[in-house]
């Protein structure tokens, strides 16, 4: 195929461009997760976010659960893009789309997706808060690392 | 030599996106050491090791021109 | 809320338009479900499709699934847009988006929604095969009526 | 006067798009029946029905002026 369909971004990521890359004759129903930038997180203002990633190893992991989806799901078509750098509220960070002849597999396919993506993609988020900055160190465990190293461990918060 | 990349809270750590080490033959266990005695990095046991953008294992052994990331836990998504 | 959440259109579905409707700083994730016009059907080419909707009452019960899903799953936001006529391959025929702040809410709201669609929204789907065509009488159960009354009863084939 | 609106197969086997019935006081179990036995409707029984756009039940009444509509199983999305 010669579409991206794996990417790291750093201009705001353009949903339909996406849709675009998976949808087929084949597909009854194509699935978009969108990770937008939250302002709440446990009482906590966010004023923005700041995504770093080691580029090319992220793709390449973006590649490998695009495989593993394949495997797991007859007939799936998946592409992911990531952005990076400053984001604003609302802002889109990923944007996973999946297009499958039935929709349980869209389903489930997308949502394997954004598990995967937190557990091996190497992309980190800084959240500017109201009240400081802060390295987000694991979201599934809630690990933060305020000042480079860890400091508190909190039940996660995951969006 | 060896390449080591460095991100997120490591990167504002230690200062720098990157270090050049004179090493080869060295284990990722021996390598974590040498950067934890080297730089104040408890962190390093959280770590994830990558070699050449593959994930590695402790026991994986490095030579001249690989590179490595440090990877801490990350938070994509 | 001034926008129309819950619409029957004509037009092609306007996927971005819809997304921005459920866009606000208190989501954290975004999920869109797509039904899109499939070719093939167990062996059958579809060459289009025909949707006809009692178009009032097909408002209200979309209007009905956003309230049962903002009960089920607090803060959530929903829009739906099912398209009705004409419709050829590959082309949306309904769009579901929800907002939640966390992304497990917002993939079971989503996939709620398409569910009670296929229960409750008074919308019917002509196939155009490449060899006849047909009223698809339930896709839940599968009961074409090809001649106007049922003839024979198949195994669901949920897109 | 009853008004009920047909759709998707059961329009295309009648020929209309609804059908004027004078009829007041009725149950809507009398209404398929009656339905039934004018136009070849032996799928009737298998439709939802619907009163001023709400779902109905077999036993509710019917007044001069109510549109019905006869519901054939779904199959948006």
């Amino acid at each position: 195929m010669d579409k991206v369909m794996f990417d790291i971004v750093d201009e705001p990521i353009q949903v339909g461009e996406l849709i675009e890359k998976v949808t087929r004759r084949e597909a009854g129903a194509i699935t978009t997760f969108l990770g937008t930038v939250r302002e709440w997180t446990k009482g906590r203002r966010t004023l923005y976010l700041e995504y770093q990633a080691y580029k090319p190893m992220a793709v390449k992991m973006l590649e490998q659960i695009g495989k593993e989806i394949k495997e797991k799901w007859e007939n799936t078509e998946v592409a992911i893009t990531h952005r990076v750098g400053r984001l604003d509220l609302s802002e889109v960070a990923v944007a996973i789309v999946v297009s499958s002849p039935h929709r349980k597999a869209a389903y489930e396919a997308n949502e394997y997706a954004i598990e995967r993506i937190k557990q091996i993609v190497p992309i980190w988020k800084k959240e500017h808060w109201e009240d400081g900055e802060t390295w987000i160190g694991d979201q599934l465990e809630q690990v933060p690392y305020p000042d480079g190293e860890p400091t508190k461990i909190g039940k996660g918060d995951m969006s | 030599m060896i390449t080591v990349l460095l991100f997120a809270q490591l990167q504002d750590s230690i200062g720098k996106e990157q270090i050049e080490m004179e090493a080869s033959n060295i284990s990722i266990s021996e390598l974590k050491e040498r950067l934890k005695s080297t730089y104040n990095l408890p962190q390093i046991d959280h770590v994830m090791i990558s070699v050449n953008e593959e994930y590695a294992l402790p026991g994986d052994m490095l030579s001249s021109g690989d590179v490595v990331a440090l990877i801490p836990p990350v938070s994509g998504g």
